[in-house]
This record gives C-alpha cells, structure tokens and sequence, in this order.
C-alpha cells in the first residue's frame, strides 16, 4: 500500500543529506524516493532547532529525522529510552570557538573575564564550550563565572560580536564562517571529530515499518557516500536546495568554506554519545542519566 | 485627503531619518541596512511572486484563526459576563491564559493537529481566544443597565437580548478588543510560523525568521514594513468603517 | 415566546401592589425608597402618582415592571406575581432610555418587533403612524444624539405607545415638552386609552396634569416613600387642561401635598 | 467565598482530566507529564529557591516595563485621540507596530542596549505600549462629549480635562486596555527573555525555554501554571479592585 | 490663569447675539436649527426662553457657552466674541451631565475646585451650603446612578450655583422637580440672582415659571428657530408663582406662543 515518510532536517549546511534529499524530491527525481520504491512518498519537514523536531517525533508528527547529538540524546534520556533511535551518523565537525581576528587572544589564560557566547543553554556547542573552560581551570556557572558565558542566537553573536560586545563565540557552521568572512573573527579552536548531525527515528515508525527504516538507512549512507565523491557537486545542490527552501540566495563562498570544516560521515558510536554523557554531566546539566544500550538498537 | 498626505508626510520624513541614520553609519550597516537595500528587497520578491504568495498564505490563516478566535471569543465574554459560574471558571482560566507566549501551546498543537494547517490554526486561536473573551466580558459588563431594562420590558429576552441590545451597546469596547485580538493574532501566527512546520504554504512568519537566522536585516525590515502595510490596512478595512459608524451614531468626537 | 403561549398568557392587566417595602443597599447604608406601599390598580384605570423628588415614585413603577423586586410585599399583575419585565407592561422611563445605535425609527421598530403577530409591513407602517403621532415625522431617520430633549423624549413614548401594550408604565413622559406639544398629547393619550382599554401608571410633578389624565391620583410622601392620600377624579372625558374643573382639583390636590410635606416633614 | 469554592472545583476538575489522560496514555508520557511529575518539579524549585529568585527577576522586568509602557502609553493615547496631527502619524504607527512580532525588536534592542536589562526592558516596553496607546485612544474618543462640554464651561481646560474628566470618563476602557496590555507585556517578556540572554537574572522565561530546549514537559507545564497563577493574582491585585470601583460608582452590573 | 489675570479678564456681563444662524450637518442633510436671532441681554438681566420643543434653544445656550460656534452672526460676551467656554459662564444642561465617577459631592466640588481664590475648606463649606439648600444633605456621597431624577438634576444646580458664576445658562433646570421644592428653589434662585447681580438665561417649557422668574421672557417658534416676540415682566420682586399678576401675565404670552405657532406653522 502506498505510505507516506515524513522527515525532518534543518535547513543548514551541517544537515546536508537531509538538504539534498529534500531538494531532489522537490525536484521530482528524489534520491530517497527512487531508493524506496513507488509505494513511498517522502515529506520533508524543516526544522529549526532540535528540541522542536524532538517534541514532533514524540508528538507522532514526524517519523525521522536529522538533529544533533544533543537533542537526540535529550530526547532517548527524557522517554526512558523509550521513543527514539539513533540509525546512523551523518556529519562530523564544523563546530569552533572564534575569536576577534587582532590578535587580542591567543592564550587560553586570556579568557578570564571575557564575554563568550554560545547557540543556546544545553546544545552541543553550548556543553562543549563550557566543558573546554572548565579544563582550563575557568568555573562558569549561568548567570557569572570565571568567564561569562552567553547563550545567544547565532544572528544576534554576528552583530554583537561585530560590535565588540561579545568577546569569543563557540559556534557552528555555516557561522563560523560568516563569522571568519564578515567580522574578521579567526578560529582559535577546532573540534573535528566532534559528531554534529545524526539521523534518528522514532520507535514507533521503527516497529511499524522496519523495512522501510532499514531502505531509508541505506539511502542515506550511499547518499553521503555521494556527497564525499562528488563533492563539488554535492555543494551546488545543498546551496541549491538551501536557496530554495530559505527563499534566499547562499552566498557560494560561505557554503564553500563550511564545507572545508565538515566531515560527512554514516559512522557514529555508542561511546560517542557516552562521551556527550559525560560532558554534560561535568558541567551540570544532565543529572539522571540512563544507560544508552537501546539507543542503536533495532528492538523496543 | 488632507490627513492622508500629513500621513504619507510622517512616513517620508521617517524613512529619511533612517536614511541619514544609515549614511552617517551609526550602526553597522549589516544590523541598519540602508532604505534601498530594504526597498530593493522588497521589489525583487515582489518581482518573483513570493511576497505575494507569503502574504496570500498568511492573510488566510491569520483571517481563519482570528475569525475562529472571534466567532468563539465573543459569545463566550457574553457567557462569562453574564453567568456567574462561567465567570469564576472560564473567566478566571481566560485571565490566566491570555498572558501565556504562544509557544506554551506548541506542543498541544502537534499533539491534536499533526503538523498540518490545523496545528498553526490551534495556536492563532489560543493566542487570540483568551483576550477576545476578556474585552468583550468587560464591554458587556460596562454596558448602561438602562438600555437593557428599557429592553427587557420591550419584551426582550436571552439571546434576543445579547445580539441587539447588548452587543451594540458594548461595540466601542468589542471593536476595542477586537483591535487588539488582531494584534494578538498578528504576533501569535508569526510565532507559529516558526514553530510549527508545515508544509502547506510558506508565509511571511517564514521570510522574516529565515531573515533574522541569516542576519539578512534588509530582509527582516521588509518583511516588518509589510506587517506593518498589513496591520494599517486590516485597520482601514476591518475596524474604521465600525468606528466610523460608532462615531457617528453615538455622537462621540467629531 | 410563540404566539399561542403569548395569547394564552394574556390574563387581566389588574395590578396588585401589597405592603411594598424596598431597600437599596448603597456604600453610606441602607437606603429605604418605599414603606409599606399598597395600591390596587384596576384593568383599564388610569392612575397618577404625585409626590417630592426621591419618594420613590420611580422604583415603584420598576417593581410593576418587573425590574426591581420587592424587599417584603408582593406586586402582582393579572392575579400572578411579577418576576420579571413583560412586553406586556411596557415602562416608559423617566430618562429617554433610547438606544444610541439605532435611530429615531429603528428605537420604535425594536418595540414593535418583539410583539409578535404583524407583518412587517404593518410594524413599519405602526411606527411611522407613531412618530407622525408625535410629530417626528420629519426626524425618523436621525441619530439619537441629534434630537433635541424634548424630541427625545417624544421618540421615547413613540416606542412605548407603538406595540400597543396592556399596561403602560409611563415616569414623567412629559417632563421636557412644551405646554402645547403636551396638551396635543394629552389628547392623543386620552384617546389610545379609552379606545384600547390600556391600563397606565403614570408619573408626574405636573398635578394639573394627573388631574387632566387620571381616574386617581395618588399622592406619596418621601423618606421613606408612603402613599398619603388617594383623590377620585370623576370629571367627565375628555377633559381640557385649562378647564376650571381641573384647576379646581389641582388646587385640592396641591394643598393636601403641601399638608403632607408640612407636617410629614419630621416622619 | 462560594466564587472561590467554585473556582477550586473546577481546577480540580481540569487536573482530574488531565491525570485521567495521562494514566490512559493516549499521548507520549513525555509530552503529556502527569500531573505528579509537575507537582514534583515545582516543589524541588520551590525548595531550592529558583521558583522565587526566577519569579522576582521575571516580575521585576514586567513590572518595569509594564509601568513605563504605561506611563508612556497613557498620555500617547490622549494626545492621538485629540490631535488631529498625531492620530495621522503617531496613531498609525501604533496601529501597524502592534502587530508586530516581539523577535522583531530583538535587534534593535541588542543594537542599541547590547545583553543588559535595558534591552530586555525594551522589548517589553515595545510589546505593550502601543497597544496601550491605542487602548486609551479609543478610550478617550468615546468618551460622552456631554462630559467634556460640563467641564469646560467649569472653566476646565487642558491637562485639567485630560486628567479629571477624560480619564475617569474612559477608564473602563482603560481599564480593559490595561488588562490586555499586561497580557501583551508578559507575552513579549518570556520572547524577551528567550531571545535576549543577560546575566543579570534567570527569569521564568528562561526555565520555560530551557525546559522546551531540554524536552522536559514538567518543567514547561510547570512554568505554565506559575504564570497562570500569577496572571490571576495579577488580576486580582491590579484591575479587580479598579473594576469593582467602577461597577460601584457607575452602577454598572450587579 | 492666575487670578490676576482672571480679575483683570472679567468685563462686564452683558451678552450681545447679532443675527445669529445655526445649521447642523446630519447624514440626512442640513437642519436649520437657528434663523438670524438677535438678543441682548444686560448684565444682571434675567432672561426666559420659552418655545417649543426643537425650535434652538439649547442650541443657542451651547452657543452662548462657547460650545457651539454660530455658523453666521456673532454671540458677544461683555464685548467679546465669545471663542470658547469660559467659568464665567457657567452651563446647566438639559440633561444632568453629573460625572458618575464622582459623588454628589465631588460633583458640586469639580466645579467650585476650578475657582481660584478659595481655600479648601471654604470650598467644603460652599459645596455643603449648596447641597443643602437643594436639600440633599443626606445624599452628599451617594453615587449618581443611586439618585432619583429630581436629585440628580438638583445636584446639577448646585454644581452651577456654587462657583458663584457671572453668567447662568440654564436649561430647564426644574422641569424634573416637583411643584414644591421648585416653589422654594424659586425663592433661593431670586435671591441668589438679586444678592449678585447674576446674568441668567433661563430656558423652560413652563410660562409660569417664566413669568415669575423672568425680566424678560423671549418666544421662539421652530422650523427654523426664530424669536417671535418679546414680554417685558414689570411685576415686583419677589413674585410668588401663585399669584394673580404671574397667572395673568401667562395666560397673555400662552395665548401669544398658540398665536404664532398656529399662524407659523406653515413657514
Ligand atoms: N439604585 C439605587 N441605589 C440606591 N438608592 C436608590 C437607587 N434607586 C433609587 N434610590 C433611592 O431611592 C429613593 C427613591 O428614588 P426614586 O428614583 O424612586 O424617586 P422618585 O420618586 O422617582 O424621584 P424623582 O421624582 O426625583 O424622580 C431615593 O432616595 C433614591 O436615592
Ligand atoms: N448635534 C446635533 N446634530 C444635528 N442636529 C442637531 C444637533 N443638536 C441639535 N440639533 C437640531 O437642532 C434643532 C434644535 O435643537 P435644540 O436642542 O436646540 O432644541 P430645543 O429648543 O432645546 O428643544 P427642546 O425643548 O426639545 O430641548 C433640532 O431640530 C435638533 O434636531
Ligand atoms: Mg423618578
Ligand atoms: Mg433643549
């Protein structure tokens, strides 16, 4: 019978799978569609922040979906382990912390007293950020610290940070770049293996169409094959599929130089995500952690 | 004619003092852009259809929730305002919830609806519900007791009642109210927008956030010079005829 | 209402007041407008009510309404209890009480509206009719706001006379009319009641007036508000207001007030 | 007394209903929380004091900018309602700025204030006193002109109108204005509160926000109720008194 | 205004209308409310107008006020166009405009705080001399809305009396009061008026009224407002209503007012 899959992304060049698989369908030659068969119709749902996508997948709205390690893990610890999955990896990297480009910083000692901004409270970045202090012997708590850390929104830090208001920003791609390119920031740290996107389903979709799970999953991994392969042209579709759905031109020059600091990867592990465990809890924000066995697996 | 062009006249010296603002470069000129990148903006989506369709597709769910929000909002003020257990429950329960921020009822929305047009409708209506009973509560409760005694021994009764005697007597505060429902609803759906994806139509809700996620500020000025057409239109069209015709009737100002 | 009920509902317009006493409640105390007040008034009667400012003339005439209730007493209106307005009792009230959103027309159609069995054809023509009656024709389509205050208050009996009820409540209707608008209506009210054996209570400072008009004129004295004295008039009908007859009870009537207020005065 | 006891039985009702959905679980535990789950959040912030310090810093930040709104908005709305000059250019702009979305003076408010109260204090400022200055010029210009006319042949003028007649004369609307305006001013604070971060308070828009960012329902609902609660005390404490002042003096409503 | 400024800005009380004509814009068209009417009144004359209801006589009040402006011709005030309304002339309107946000008190207080040159506390004794004289003591702090009709109106008076203006307009300012507490306020209105040298103009339905009040009292007939004729009253002072003078004179400009609007009705 016919089905229909509704999956969600953001539309940013860290969810580049996600970008080009809704982009092809929106131009009638879907890579996912022609993986799955005629009997399969895909819906892409664009999401802008983690948590939201998170609430749809429990709320039934949405099937799969492309999100951060973060959220993700939020979500399996919040339901028990419950109600979601993670199926695969998809992106590595592209996550920096970004200093004025004069020269003022170039010490780790030199963050004392300084302004530096993160996403928001609790996301990859934000947990990183604060996990990297405190290994520098700085205490950060919400409101104070050794340094003031501030949970800002990524267009709200290039203006501020423009404005020498802001001192530092942890951020990610397409930011650190716009950050580079248009307020003359330079990347002071790099987290390259740090893992930034995955692709997660909800377990009831799991249950109810295995097949279809396992057919997505694979997709997905030749897809991001693609992407390593080819990835001229994986850039022009990504800037094409992102031109499209924002309704606005992306400047080539910034969706080239993100590229340069991802590493798109189907790979992801358990003791990554452990590891996110551990961070998190380190600087206080995860406090009943539950185990994460389930969290690859195929069973409820 | 005249208060047009004083009108036309505030918004023209307004748009030169951004204009100076900018030449001067107070601010930098990515956070103020200048009056032509913003007007440029705005000619290119109007060229391409897209402002077209995004307000197409935001007038028709603005106008449903708002309308759904009015249609319900105001027999349940009457309601509220005239039964006393309606007042102590509904009323009390409007009072809290009118201040709640439309995202509270985000997840209740995906809960019922789906990511689907009904969701975005759900979130329209909390967000203008609560405030349209309450200004209608208020207007029927204000109302001169004389008009309705003078109608109750005319013979009038209940419904009869509340549809010609104390809903015209309490239109300077409904329309009140319903000016400020539409504002309610204005900010409500330009919250669901970026909240709740669908895919059934992309609104201006839409142009502004992706304007704001990638700082594009002529894009998030343009958009908010449309709302602000918008809000001035609905204004003329929905809300000054009645007032004009209050005025009129009741005598009130020149 | 259906027509059949309302038909069938229809009982005598005999009004029954038994010791009425009445209290407000304000934020200085207890208030007491009426003591003890009795008065019968019979199907087709025409009764006055005269007395000082604030004897509660007005609240009486709500309680006959059905718009206020009695605090002890009963009001009774065709052998049943009033307990609520009926478009059978119509009030006219002592200010205009017209609606601002309507016009002058629209304020008498809504009278006629509620009143069941005519076409509308026959409410449009009812109202004209009244509005001529009381020489508004030129006027029916203004806004309240514009009428002058005696055309106000024209408007107003326009819609009280206008579905033709049974009894008809009527505070001080003619207070802002000119002498001669005023006897015109005398004559006109004179004649809607004999014909259609309307029962009316009708207030005024006017004694003359209540002479001129009434088959009783019963007089009240303040604080509390107590009926003191009642006065038959038996002249024959239609009476002139500016016959020696009328003057000659309006004396009567006026000394006995002036009696009551003098020696009621520390009561 | 009775209106209390009703009021308590019909929330008890509502937390009846919601704990009988949530033991039935027609929706994900997670997204719908039992009603212990919240209970128990609220009373581990209530203990460990964030439930009070948030709600000081939250308060704070709405008194103040709900007051300055005012402050401002009041006399705005008198001078639109009576100078021609104004209602053209003023008066429009209050009417297209109202429906404007919060998020859309966060850059503003960031340009201008950088991440301090200030900012924070804007937006709030912004969210309300428009509608605040509409609220009163409609107020005003239904005011019975009866009045007015009185009080100028008492040799009242001006300001002296303005503040001992017009005034109390639109007061129920004010009034109702007010009522809507605190709405608007809470609904821009938690937006302020989630787009705007400073260090100087953590306010419950912030537990809101991290609690959505976190997926953790108790603490959104939870935040839900204390903002309902305080809404109805806010009520009870700002407009009942007001209200039941004007029922009394104006003999409106039993 | 100072009160120098207020001293030195009362000139004499005299009140010249030249030929004044007043239309209303309404949505059915122009009324004519006023047609080319000229009156003078000196200072501390006291003026009736009598006419019937809708002929302008509110309207060209509001004008002497200062609230309407005249569409042609001109309304001086001792010497001076009058451009807007001033305490020196002070209005009592048709209907009781008391504000309801204030008591009864706080009603007669609006005005008397608008008059420098007082203490508090004189304006406390003033505001509960008046109160009393119209006999409302007892009401000083109830809320409007629990007044009677003639209690309210009588409050109104007191608001106009109390600030001791140069100039009373007032339009029938006893049409809601009874025969006896009119009878006294009468009385209070003549002396006030002898003792300080008041001007009044005084609008009323009754010509009695007019005729024991009045130096003068001025006929209108409507459609538009004309002044018909004028009755110079030479009867002593103080005049009681009762008397046989007051009733011939009546009887005279009654016969005169059912003259003209028989023989000015088709005009
Ligand atoms: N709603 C009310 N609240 C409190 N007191 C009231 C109310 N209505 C009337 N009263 C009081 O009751 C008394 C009688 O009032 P009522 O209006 O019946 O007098 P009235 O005889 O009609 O006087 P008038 O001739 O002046 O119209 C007055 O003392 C008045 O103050
Ligand atoms: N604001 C207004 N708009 C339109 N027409 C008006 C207005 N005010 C008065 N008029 C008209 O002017 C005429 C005179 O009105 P005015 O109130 O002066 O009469 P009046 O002599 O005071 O009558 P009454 O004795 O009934 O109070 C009336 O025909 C009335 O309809
Ligand atoms: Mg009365
Ligand atoms: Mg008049």
């Amino acid at each position: 019978e016919k089905i229909t899959l509704r999956v969600g992304y953001f539309p940013n060049i860290t969810h580049a799978q996600g970008v080009i698989g809704s982009h092809s369908t929106r131009e009638k030659h879907g890579w996912f569609e022609q993986r799955l068969g005629p009997d399969v119709t895909i819906q892409w749902y664009p999401f802008n922040a983690g948590p939201s996508a998170m609430e749809a997948i429990f709320a039934g709205s949405i099937d799969l979906t492309y999100v951060g390690p973060n959220p993700a893990l939020n979500a399996f610890i919040r339901s028990q382990g419950d109600e979601i999955r993670v199926l695969a990896g998809s992106a590595l990297g592209g996550a920096a912390l970004v200093v004025p480009g004069d020269g003022r910083i170039t010490q780790p000692g030199q963050f004392k007293g300084l302004r530096l901004a993160t996403p928001q409270l609790g996301n990859t970045q934000d947990v990183a950020a604060r996990a990297w202090l405190k290994q520098q012997g700085f205490k950060t708590t919400l409101t104070g610290g050794d340094v003031l850390v501030l949970p800002t929104a990524n267009p709200d830090q290039l203006s501020l940070f423009q404005q020498g208001r802001i001192d530092a920003v942890w951020t990610v791609e397409p930011w650190v770049s716009r950050l580079e390119l248009e307020a003359n920031g330079r990347v002071f740290l790099e987290q390259r293996d740090a893992v930034t996107t995955v692709l997660v389903s909800s377990v009831k979709f799991l249950q109810a169409h295995p097949d279809l799970v396992v057919k997505f999953t694979a997709a997905h991994r030749e897809l991001t094959a693609w992407l390593n392969e080819h990835p001229d042209e994986a850039r022009a579709q990504v800037r094409a599929g992102l031109s499209a759905e924002m309704r606005r031109e992306m400047s080539a020059g910034i969706v080239t130089s993100a590229w340069s600091r991802l590493k798109f990867s189907d790979q992801v592990t358990q003791k990554q995500f452990e590891a996110l465990v551990t961070e998190a809890q380190g600087v206080g924000f995860l406090r009943n952690a539950i185990p994460l066995d389930r969290l690859f697996s195929r069973q409820p | 004619m005249k208060r047009f062009l004083t009108a036309t006249a505030f918004f023209v010296l307004l748009i030169a003092a951004w204009h100076w603002v900018y030449v001067r470069r107070f601010w930098s000129p990515v956070l103020v852009p200048s009056p032509e990148s913003v007007g440029r903006y705005l000619w290119e989506i109007a060229l391409d259809g897209s402002l077209w369709s995004s307000t197409v597709v935001t007038m028709k769910r603005l106008v449903a929730g708002y309308f759904i929000g009015l249609l319900a909002g105001l027999p349940l003020g009457f309601l509220t305002a005239r039964v006393r257990v309606l007042r102590d429950t509904l009323g009390m329960l409007a009072l809290g919830l009118q201040g709640l921020p439309s995202v509270c009822w985000v997840p209740l929305a995906l809960l019922w609806f789906g990511q689907t047009e009904g969701a975005m409708l759900f979130v329209v209506v909390m967000g203008t519900l609560w405030s349209v009973i309450l200004a209608t509560e208020t207007g029927v409760r204000n109302v001169n007791p004389l008009y309705i005694r003078a109608a109750r021994t005319m013979g009038s009764q209940g419904v009869h009642t509340w549809v010609t005697v104390m809903l015209p007597a309490s239109l300077p505060f409904i329309v009140s109210g319903m000016k400020q429902g539409w504002a309610f609803a204005w900010r409500s759906l330009m919250a669901a927008e970026i909240y709740v994806t669908i895919l059934t139509g992309f609104g201006l809700g839409h142009l502004l956030h992706y304007g704001r996620e990638l700082n594009a500020m002529e894009q998030v000025v343009g958009i908010m010079l449309v709302l602000l057409l918008i809000g001035l239109l609905a204004d003329k069209i929905l809300f000054s005829p009645f007032e004009k015709f209050l005025h009129r009737r009741w005598g009130t100002e020149k | 209402m259906t027509l059949a009920t309302e038909l069938q509902a229809a009982p005598s317009a005999h009004l029954a007041i038994d010791k009425v006493t009445k209290w407000f409640e304000t934020s200085r105390g207890r208030v007491q407008a009426l003591d003890e007040v009795s008065l019968q008034v019979a199907e087709g009667e025409f009764v006055c009510l005269v007395g000082p400012s604030g004897c509660g003339k007005s609240t009486l005439l709500n309680m006959i309404a059905g718009l206020e209730m009695p605090g002890q007493g009963s009001v009774e209106a065709g052998g049943q209890p009033v307990k609520a307005p009926s478009r059978e009792r119509m009030m006219m009230f002592q200010e205009s009480a017209l609606f601002p959103w309507l016009d002058a027309y629209g304020n008498v159609m809504f009278s006629l509206k509620r009143k069941p069995g005519l076409t509308d054809r026959e409410r449009r023509e009812v109202a004209e009719y009244y509005l001529k009656l009381v020489g508004l024709e030129k006027f029916m389509h203004a806004n309240i706001h514009e009428l002058s205050g005696g055309m106000k208050q024209r408007v107003a009996l326009a819609r009280a006379l206008a579905p033709n009820p049974r009894v008809l409540l009527m505070d001080e209707p003619f207070a802002a009319l000119d002498a001669m608008t005023r006897e015109q209506l005398y004559g006109d009210l004179q004649r809607i009641w004999t014909q259609r054996h309307v029962t009316i209570v009708f207030v005024t400072h006017n004694v003359r007036e209540a002479v001129c008009l009434g088959d009783r004129v019963v007089l009240f004295s303040p604080h509390p508000g107590r009926i003191r004295e009642e006065f038959k008039v038996t002249l024959s009908r239609p009476r002139d207001i500016n016959s020696v007859e009328v003057a000659g009870y309006a004396t009567r009537i006026t000394r006995a007030l002036k009696d009551h207020m003098e020696h009621g005065a520390g009561i």
